[in-house]
């Protein structure tokens, strides 16, 4: 109980490992990385459901994949990398002192979430034409939840970027004060690594 | 110990974690009510199913039986008793009530008029009627 | 005791205490009509036990929250509660309203006190939890809102800390998802679909907040460590505690008329709520290991380690257990769901209560803590009423196995009542746990009474 | 506790790497994406494949952990958690697909 109470609380300064740096550092506020952790297995717990649904159910599940848009899931995953680039294009150019350069990677940052946003409404528009809902087939609520979960996910990622984005501006972030860009990074970068195995698992594993 | 945590961040994650999920559970609840005429056997909402309910609710039902699993656990489900029973034996059973044999659950006598009963059973048998995804498992409830 | 309007939570500590004495005597008489069916029929038949059973545990708990909040908030706040009066004369209210309300239930028949108290007019009765009359409900609304409006003002005059913070916006989720009991559609889907959000967003969210706040509150107290890392804690565990606990209102909505898709929703967000109860668990010890005083209140300080297990046990263990919707598709509605009300109550609210008074009473009795004697006759209760729980527990997820065995699984199954005769045994036993239960209540309130050297209060 | 002041903090070296190395783990992971999509226009499937999707996944995902999310200098214990998921949720995928396949 006590050594694990105490690695929660305060992870043991570990032992300096032979490397190039000095004192190991987690990036941004503790705080955020408890909400990812927590938001990975709520994911994680929904990709292993998909998967397991699947498994009970493979030829709905392929057959229904294959009327996805492919071609709009490969489109948003290469907008959320960019996107994620230009995030941590932002964060080193605050570490390198150049605190207001960050605010225009943010700006690219958001704009390719932004596009993100436009690709997926275009793409649920086509579906919920289609007669795709909640509950019109197993394949179909997953699809939904999953996608939509993370869509949401995006949007209070912007909500974060464009925040950044403002202190930025204003020349909050400097070598000495990178906790607000480096905790809204990370949170950006957790909402792009989910999609990473969204992508193939929804719309493209067979 | 190197990073950081500030009591300003942890905070700001609380009411931004807060209102997401709030308004994921909201949106959850229009998806709900949009798709519930299909499930929830709203057809067949008479008046005499209402009296039934109402009946079922002023009877304190629920402090014995539970209905679609919710309630007490200290006499059978009801949710399915219509199908498991029939209309006749449900009447009857309420007006042979209580049994009075010694050491057994008792059920009160609520002196309920006919129609009084035949509401009840319309009542029980719409709720038999919601889809409830196949539960329970079995017609013993 | 630092502000002397902090004293209005006596009373409220004092009810809450003899409230949760008749709730005990409504338990073990419920659980003699378990295996002796006609015992009291018919003047206090079983769902009229259950009634009072149930709404004695909330209006005590409610008690219980309101004590803690009257003497919490001036000493977060650092000043006089904006107006003692009015919470005297809100306890009054709440008090008789609440003692009418169950003598209601024992002396006049359920059906004749709905017509008598406005039911009528709007149907609000006669469901699970929700069963007081509409005039109670109301007054409940009252009181709700003058007591928020006492401490708001205090708080407004006031220093505003994270507790404090918490700890209302916990009440006022309280009174706002209360007003959701004055909905009751005839559509019985609708109906149970949104009183689960009084009864789930109470006890899975907003009571979560009220309890880490308290919880809280009582460790920087007795740990003496610094405010600014308990609170940021607090942050983090509440936090847990919404994003698992809201979506996870769905592990109610897999066999009640809903679409199908909140078995998945209902079923992985509710296997995450054992999140924040185990990292309060964690926090407490923590806090504890780490403290940087001795508080002389020793009882104060196992009250507060045993909400953590307890609630970790009873909600996320034992919630756990059956919130999967392939297993609670057998154990729905069984033993099994009665088994994991009672520990989680018990060790989430309950416990968190007597914390506060374990901790605030000395004080209010004008002492830093009881003496010696008195603190072993606590910690005696604290062990007797804790592990006759945990039997109590265990005694009902037996039976509950036992009766989902033989009545959902098996491919003959028996009928409810045939059911019941089987697993009489386990009955028996929770009953006999019931009773060391009430030992340990004797043994708490002989607690109160215990003569001995008090510890004294110094005045830094 | 952990909050040491960050401006205390003297940075001998760079906790998010260099622009130059950013811009290749970025091309990597579109190159990487395109392998992906090609894959899903194709429309081959079976174990091979789905084991490839995932490999790259898991690849472009420690790219992510580790750099862009800068976990390489953190506390081990962090990217450890991190891919720690990442494993469990390819493995479990990997064998719910297996399930699926003889079912």
């Amino acid at each position: 109980m006590n050594t694990c109470a105490q690695t929660l609380v305060s992870p043991p300064a570990l032992p300096a490992v032979a490397s190039d740096s000095p004192a190991r550092r987690l990036p941004g506020d503790l705080a955020i990385w408890f909400f990812i952790l927590a938001e990975l297995l709520a994911f994680g717990a929904f990709f292993i459901a998909y998967a397991f649904a699947r498994a009970n159910n493979v030829e709905l599940f392929n057959e229904q994949q294959l009327a996805l848009d492919r071609n709009a899931g490969a489109l948003n995953t290469i907008l959320l990398l960019t996107s994620s680039y230009f995030v941590v294009r932002a964060v080193q150019a605050a570490e390198a002192g150049q605190g207001r350069r960050a605010a225009t990677w943010i700006a690219g940052g958001f704009a390719c979430g932004a596009g993100f946003i436009v690709v997926k409404l275009f793409e649920y528009t086509a579906k919920f034409a289609a007669g795709v809902s909640l509950s019109s087939s197993t394949f179909h609520m997953f699809y939904l939840v999953l996608t939509f979960f993370h869509f949401m996910h995006v949007i209070l990622g912007l909500v974060i970027l464009a925040a950044l984005w403002n202190g930025a501006r204003k020349g909050r972030y400097s070598p000495g004060n990178m906790n607000g860009i480096e905790t809204g990074a990370a949170y950006w970068h957790m909402v792009d690594l989910v999609w990473l195995i969204l992508f193939p698992l929804v719309y493209v594993m067979r | 110990m190197s990073g950081t945590f500030t009591k300003a961040m942890a905070r700001n994650i609380f009411y931004g974690g807060a209102v997401f999920f709030f308004l994921l559970l909201v949106a959850l609840t229009f998806d709900t009510m949009g798709g519930l005429p299909k499930s929830d056997n709203r057809a067949n909402l008479t008046e005499s199913v209402l009296r039934g309910k109402h009946i079922w609710e002023t009877r304190n039902c629920i402090g014995c039986h539970t209905l679609l699993g919710e309630g007490a656990y200290f006499a059978p489900e009801l949710g399915n008793v219509y199908p498991r029973r029939g209309a006749e034996f449900i009447k009857a059973w309420i007006k042979s009530q209580p049994t009075g044999t010694p050491g057994r659950r008792q059920m009160p006598n609520f002196n309920f008029t006919e129609q009084e009963l035949d509401d009840i059973v319309a009542f029980l048998k719409y709720t038999s009627e919601i889809n409830t995804q196949k539960w329970p498992p079995n017609i013993e409830g | 005791m630092k502000y002397s309007s902090q004293s209005v939570a006596m009373p409220y500590f004092i009810a809450a205490i003899g409230l949760f004495v008749g709730q005990i005597i409504f338990g073990l008489a419920m659980g003699l009509q378990y295996v002796v069916g006609d015992f009291l029929f018919p003047e206090i038949p079983f769902n009229v036990a259950r009634m009072v059973h149930t709404n004695l545990l909330i209006v005590w708990l409610l008690f219980g929250f309101m004590g803690a909040t009257y003497f919490l908030i001036p000493e977060e706040a650092e000043t006089e509660l904006y107006s003692p009066k009015l919470a005297l004369l809100m306890f009054w209210i709440f008090l008789i309203a609440g003692a009418a309300t169950i003598l209601g239930y024992l002396l006049v028949p359920y059906s004749t006190l709905a017509e008598m108290t406005g039911n009528n007019i709007l149907a609000t009765m006669g469901r699970e939890f929700l069963e007081q009359p509409l005039i109670t409900k109301i007054g409940i609304v009252i009181v709700a809102l003058a007591f928020l409006f006492n401490i708001t003002m205090t708080m407004l005059k006031g220093r505003k800390t994270v507790i404090s913070i918490v700890l209302l916006m916990g009440l006022w989720g309280l009174a706002i998802f209360f007003l959701f009991s004055f909905y009751n559609p005839g559509n019985l889907v609708k109906d149970k679909f949104y009183w689960w959000w009084v009864v789930h967003l109470w006890v899975e969210g907003v009571w979560e907040l009220i309890m880490a706040a308290i919880l809280a509150f009582v460790l920087i107290k007795v740990t003496g460590v610094d405010r600014e890392v308990i609170e940021k804690w607090l942050y983090v565990i509440i936090t847990l505690a919404l994003v698992t606990g809201l979506i996870g209102t769905g592990h109610h909505y897999f066999w009640i008329g809903t679409p199908s898709y909140w078995q998945w929703l209902g079923s992985i967000f509710s296997a995450l709520e054992p999140i924040p109860f185990f990292a309060m668990t964690v926090f407490a010890f923590n806090m504890v290991n780490r403290r940087r005083r001795e508080h002389p209140n020793k009882a104060a300080v196992l009250w507060a380690l045993g909400t953590g297990v307890m609630a970790f046990l009873g909600a996320g263990v034992w919630g756990f257990l059956h919130t999967l919707a392939p297993v609670n598709y057998y154990t729905h509605g069984s033993q099994i769901t009665a088994a994991h009300g009672h520990m989680a109550f018990y060790g989430a609210y309950v416990l968190v209560v007597l914390t506060i008074i374990s901790y605030a009473m000395p004080l209010l009795r004008g002492r830093a803590a009881n003496g010696e004697r008195a603190q072993v006759c606590e910690m005696w209760a604290f062990w007797l009423m804790t592990i006759s729980m945990v039997f109590i527990t265990l005694f009902l997820t037996a039976a509950g196995i036992l009766q989902v065995w033989l009545q959902r699984v098996s491919d003959t199954p028996m009928p409810f009542m045939a059911v019941q005769d089987q697993i009489s045994l386990f009955y028996w036993m929770r009953l006999w746990a019931g009773v060391v239960f009430a030992a340990g209540l004797v043994t708490y309130l002989a607690s109160f009474f215990v003569k001995g050297d008090s510890k004294p209060l110094i005045h830094a | 506790m952990q909050t040491q002041g960050s401006s205390a903090r003297a940075l001998p070296h760079s906790d998010h790497g260099t622009p130059l190395r950013a811009t290749v783990i970025w091309v990597v992971l579109i190159a990487a994406t395109i392998v992906t999509w090609s894959v899903g226009e194709s429309g081959a499937t079976g174990p091979a494949i789905v084991g490839l999707l995932f490999s790259i996944a898991f690849g472009k995902g420690a790219l992510i952990i580790l750099d862009y999310m800068a976990l390489r200098r953190a506390p081990l214990m962090w990217p450890m958690l991190a891919l720690g998921w990442m494993t469990l949720v390819c493995a479990l995928i990997g064998i719910a697909y297996w399930k699926g396949l003889a079912a």
